[in-house]
């Protein structure tokens, strides 16, 4: 049996501080994955929807709340969360309800509006919630975090600021002429590096902003696409191989937000990968395919640095030897192994259900050969990673 | 030591202050904070923790600072506010602690990998009085005489 | 190719108001279904969780939360959120991936604690969240809603106030025995009636109270089920036949929390079913049979009256006959169609997202014939109903 | 009427208040509250829309009465709290709208099919003065000589 499904269309409401409603954006973005692929709503039979958890109940029940913007048309429905994996969890929602013959045609969606400044837990006082007790206790935000791993790498790997500042110089040009960027504008690496410091070593340009956008991704049944492609007489069918939503494995060892401390390994032992090796792993396992594969990647940039990490996680090179890569010009476009080709999130900043779905469009752009300004050439396989919070994280293969 | 914990029953004060733990007494893996229930070694069907001492001393994972405010339900110590760092700290028991680094204590002052030492210091103030939290202190340099824990 | 999935085992944590976090109800149940089961936790190759809105981060991303509080397995996993219709919807998500062959084991859990009083949105000013507009424009509660429908049966139907209470009658006596409701207590006819009006015509013993409570499934590949059944020695199989999880089909014409208004149906013209009739036709077709194949249905009452409209809304009897059916003992335990033979929301009180599993736990025990003191005889077939709101509802279909 | 509407555009105001719709210029259907972007009949490619007044008389599809206090962020007329009634009402356009039923009216006062016809009364007071609200009054009673909504 095929476990492979078809990306029918793929759709974006750029990104940016637009002030509307999250809605608005995610009805944009469907109507645009809907006429690329060359379907009206109503033969829609799933819709999934990744839940904003800032929006008012609307957000809570994104999947429907789309569905009523776009008009009720009695489909399937389901809305998923799973913090920045978001996307890729509805993705694999929808995958399965096709892969078991239970719908053909599956709507997927991710929009959010995001407010400025640090991202801070909901009001109240919560004694027993992790993420309320790291800011309470330790003053400890998400770019601390980023630091803490940014870091590492400097005292282990020998990184250095200037390597940071030059991911998002890679990043800004990258994502230059992408219609869907929020930044379009070269930066420099002084730039970078003369920013202000939010948690040392990272400056405010090594982290992402955080948006207001949307993405959205046709799914269907490969036959469903065949005869799709007889009708619309497209051409080679981008394909999903696979989507991985694996947990960590205890004892989960890194420390990840929003937690204070790791589990210890003293008595189960230190775990063959660590969890973000483990998400990569599983794809590739689901795939059918090795590292050595992959043409092209989009990775979760939360910061500069997280993108050398990520690189290492999917085992696109050696441990320790993301610095190398990058200083080769290997991760730039026309390099061996192009990352981030949109800009990534340090063009488009954060919009948190949505981002992990963005990245499938990019890819699918690529490997159709109509990413206008940023095409990796002749890309056939491209993979996505994406940092989650308690345990999520998601990685998701496309070929053709 | 006046101040009362920012927390009840996660560390201990005095002068050899400790974290504390559960221990599970089926398999013997340590969590912190402290769990009830269920062992969360999947392989372990262990119900019953006892409390336990963490190691005072650990070795630096990795570290940074809080150069901005950051956010409610953070309590600034001060007004105006003074960054203070931070660092992730592995301890012989197999596991990751986050701290912030004792006051006077910037990233400057650590590598990963160097020594360090828990301790409890006031860390804010509320309607209670001084409240305190467990900090890593640097072993083998002396605090730099500034008010601010970033360099 | 079968659509069925295997039920390998249900649990409960029992609902009352214990005052802890919703993460050790969740534990407590899951581990009593995989207990049920027969199956390890290390087995389980997926986790699907239900998501609880007023539980802080963790909540949002329960099944994580969960897997997390079970021990990091390396599980699969995934959140689902639809109201008062999350644990189907969750439970859906699950029998997608068995059913795609990419799971063999899921386990699906929904817990919560639930505040005191009535139900109202997060805190803040959102002028485009309908949710909040109906509290502050017009004072509009979830049992104003509920009550709008019950005076419906009165004006259309010759409902009766007395006919509402011996619902609530009815039901109390159904749940004296069993272990995991939260009221056992039988009620008379007349306390109901002079407990004080809450939304008129709807008194406060009509209306359902809010609990804390958990609720897991545990489903599975029949060919795994059957596997187990050599090893462990169990009887007949219960199986899931149908998860229905349909939108509306525009336009909705009848009035749902928490809107203001119905769609029009002035240009397109009145759907052939509303939508909760939609929800049971789907689950109808989905299993391939007909109401009358129905021994058992456990419904959404969260208030008397409603459990009236659910009876017609699942055409076990025809429209404005769910009087006439109560009045004649049918949808008493020992009837033609016992209904809410639990106790159903009168006993438990809500959870929301454990409601719709709490129910497919309470129609497997039936079926198995495990029900103590509330069984219904040789019941082989059941369906439940569950509100939700927003364009969600769902129905499941459990057969053996 | 010197009562601001409580929500801007969602009715008129003066002699003959009228809620305030949307109506698709593709297809004709008519929304409330208005709606922008793309039509929700999924029927209908429409995204272009014209405010519409909505028809002042309808019909009783149900009704019943808030006998307790909402809770936030609904905000009182009064206080101590006095229970007022609601309509959901059936219009010539096809739709179903929810309101209060005007002051003085009760659940008592009103039947499943019965007439009723929209004015708009002061809901409540805030920082800006006093706010306003569409209701449904009763066509063929008159209010019963109390402060209260309801019976
Ligand atoms: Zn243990
Ligand atoms: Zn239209």
């Amino acid at each position: 049996m095929s476990r492979d499904v078809a990306i029918a269309g793929v759709g974006m409401h750029p990104w940016g501080k637009w002030g509307k409603n999250f809605v608005e954006y995610g009805v944009v973005a469907a109507r645009a994955a809907l006429a690329d692929a060359g379907i009206p709503w109503p033969d829609v039979d799933l819709i999934v929807g990744g839940e904003t958890v800032r929006n008012g109940y609307g957000g809570y029940v994104a999947g429907a709340t789309f569905a009523q913007a776009l008009g009720w048309n009695g489909a399937r429905v389901a809305t998923s969360y799973a913090a920045c994996a978001t996307g890729a969890q509805a993705l694999d929602t929808a995958r399965a309800r096709i892969l078991a013959g239970m719908s053909e045609v599956a709507l997927v969606v991710g929009a959010d509006t995001t407010p400025k400044g640090f991202l801070a837990p909901n009001a109240g006082e919560r004694w027993d919630d992790p993420d309320w007790l790291r800011f309470r206790l330790l003053g400890m935000t998400n770019p601390a975090y980023f630091a803490l791993y940014a870091r590492r790498r400097m005292d282990l790997y020998g990184a250095t600021s200037e390597d940071f500042a030059q991911v998002k110089v890679k990043n800004a040009k990258h994502g230059l002429s992408n219609p869907n960027a929020r930044y379009r504008k070269e930066v420099a690496a002084h730039e970078v590096l003369e920013s202000a410091i939010v948690a040392d070593p990272l400056h405010l340009l090594d982290i992402c902003a955080t948006s207001d956008g949307a993405a959205a991704v046709v799914l269907c049944s490969v036959e469903y696409a065949q005869k799709l492609a007889q009708k619309h007489g497209s051409g080679d069918l981008v394909r999903i191989k696979a989507i991985s939503t694996v947990t960590p494995t205890f004892p989960n060892t890194i420390i990840d937000m929003p937690l204070m401390s790791t589990d210890s390994s003293a008595v189960a032992g230190v775990p063959e990968r660590t969890f973000k090796e483990s998400i990569g792993d599983a794809a590739y396992e689901e795939a059918g395919i090795s590292p050595e594969d992959v043409d092209v990647a989009e990775v979760y940039d939360l910061s500069t640095a997280l993108e050398l990490d990520w690189i290492e996680d999917l085992s696109l090179c050696k441990r320790g030897e993301a610095e190398q890569l990058l200083r080769s010009g290997d991760t730039t476009i026309g390099g061996r192994i192009p990352v981030n080709p949109s800009g990534g999130l340090a063009c488009f900043g954060e919009a948190v259900p949505a981002q992990a779905l963005a990245q499938v469009c990019e890819l699918t752009w690529q490997l159709r050969g109509q990413a206008e300004g940023r095409q990796v050439e002749g890309a056939r396989v491209g993979i996505t990673a994406n940092q989650g919070l308690f345990g999520h994280g998601s990685s998701v293969i496309v070929a053709r | 030591m006046t101040a009362t914990p920012a927390i009840d029953g996660w560390f201990t004060t005095g002068d050899a202050p400790a974290l504390l733990g559960s221990k599970c007494t089926t398999c013997g893996t340590v969590f912190f904070p402290k769990t009830t229930g269920f062992c969360k070694n999947p392989a372990c069907s262990g119900e019953e923790f006892t409390e336990t001492e963490l190691s005072r001393r650990g070795r630096v994972w990795s570290y940074t600072d809080a150069q901005y405010q950051p956010p409610a339900p953070y309590i600034p110590a001060s007004d105006p506010y003074v960054p203070f760092a931070l660092a992730a700290v592995e301890i012989p028991e197999g596991l990751v602690v986050l701290g912030q680094l004792a006051a006077g204590f910037g990233v400057a002052d650590i590598k990963v990998g160097d020594e360090v030492e828990l301790v409890v210091e006031t860390s804010y103030v509320d309607e209670t009085g001084e409240r305190s939290i467990w900090k890593w202190r640097p072993v083998s340099v002396e605090p730099v005489e500034t008010t601010g824990g970033a360099q």
